[in-house]
């Protein structure tokens, strides 16, 4: 799904992410910062092998959700573009799962409009990862949070 | 006439309760007037899973959160969201 | 004038700066926050409108300060790749003059890493900007600071 | 033998002051020993534009930011640092 104006572009797709795309996206003559955040798979974390994360998004409602993030950083920051991506499915390691990219006028106000939509998808967006370990087990990331029942 | 003293509902279910279940959507028939606390009681009662959850599960209807005394209706769409987890 | 290792990349080039090397070779399953920042030429500063910009830098020392820089956000966070890169001569509006990128684990030091990198460079590489005007004018950027002494 | 009162230094130029002294190098000979401050007090005197920026110019000696106490020597690589506006 997706959602593209000549300033926004959201969208949930389950290939790479094509992010030469996304800096040509917010390349723009108004703008003198341009911050980009990806999120990557990452292999290890302490002791434990991550063999691949795999994402599932409710995708209408996040869609929708990644919409109000933009409008309320378009309305804290003047934002002049902004790219919202996230990729489904399988995200193997060493690969972007999510990319958000804002331009701005200046570059304090890139940093925190880029931290503020990575932060609040974050906890917002209805989006969720499994994680496929080295053993081949999977777990669903955040299960059982606040208090995990062993079943 | 008089109003029909029940309601069908259409729940989504995403990630880990999803998963645990073994379907994506539930069909439930509550006793009208319902709000999200009922539905999610009657869940609980019927799916430990849900149960476990119950906690930090989060209520949308047609894909905006709302806050579990919200009154539901027959033609919402209405789905569980478990602790999110994308980035 | 360049240097590279397999986790670091400092680059003064005088042409558009190749943005999808920089995010291939930042790139890793080690990291899962990738944080990148890209300076890039606004044509509008309220009603001053800039044609170009012009960057001249002391390069040998250029590129030893932004060695200097490395190294510190590397001791300061766990970097596991690290790209500062400086266009030199003319950068029209809107292409990018710098790009700062950095891979950590977790992102809120991928951010941290990212901003110390692209203001300690503002402060601290020598490296100089002569912006020209719409009617032909040129003038070094923070010329006369702290004050200005018209001659 | 003894040792020559004089020492020769060049002088490395950027930016606004290369541009309006018009040279990118300038070949300095001054009394020994030499700090980078009476270097500075030397070139303020000649060059009414590093008068002006005196205040604001970082000494780089070997391609390091040092201070102007610096004593400096023949071969040294002396750069003189307006503030910089990279990024």
């Amino acid at each position: 799904m997706e959602f593209r104006s000549p300033t926004v572009w959201l969208w949930l797709l389950s290939e790479a992410l094509p992010v030469a795309k996304a800096v040509s996206f917010l390349q723009t003559p108004e703008a003198g910062g341009l911050a980009l955040f990806m999120g990557t798979t990452r292999q290890w974390t302490d002791n434990r092998e991550t063999r691949s994360l795999f994402y599932e998004a409710y995708e209408p409602m996040a869609l929708a959700e990644m919409s109000h993030l933009s409008d309320e950083a378009q309305h804290r920051w003047p934002i002049r573009r902004l790219c919202l991506w996230h990729r489904l499915g399988n995200v193997p390691p060493g690969e972007i799962s999510v990319l958000v990219g804002v331009a701005t006028p200046h570059r304090a106000e890139a940093f925190e409009a880029c931290r503020f939509l990575i932060d609040s998808l974050k906890c917002q967006v209805p989006i969720w990862k499994r994680e496929t370990l080295s053993d081949g087990q999977t777990v669903w990331v955040e299960e059982g949070i606040p208090e995990p029942k062993p079943r | 006439m008089h109003e029909t003293p029940y309601i069908r509902l259409r729940v989504l279910l995403f990630s880990v309760l999803r998963e645990r279940i073994g379907q994506h959507e539930l069909e439930i028939t509550l006793p009208a007037p319902a709000t999200g606390d009922h539905l999610l009681d009657y869940l609980a009662q019927q799916y430990p899973v849900i149960a476990d959850y119950r906690s930090v599960i989060r209520l949308a209807v047609n894909q905006t959160y709302v806050p579990t005394s919200t009154e539901l209706h027959e033609k919402d769409e209405i789905a569980l969201i478990t602790p999110v987890s994308g980035g």
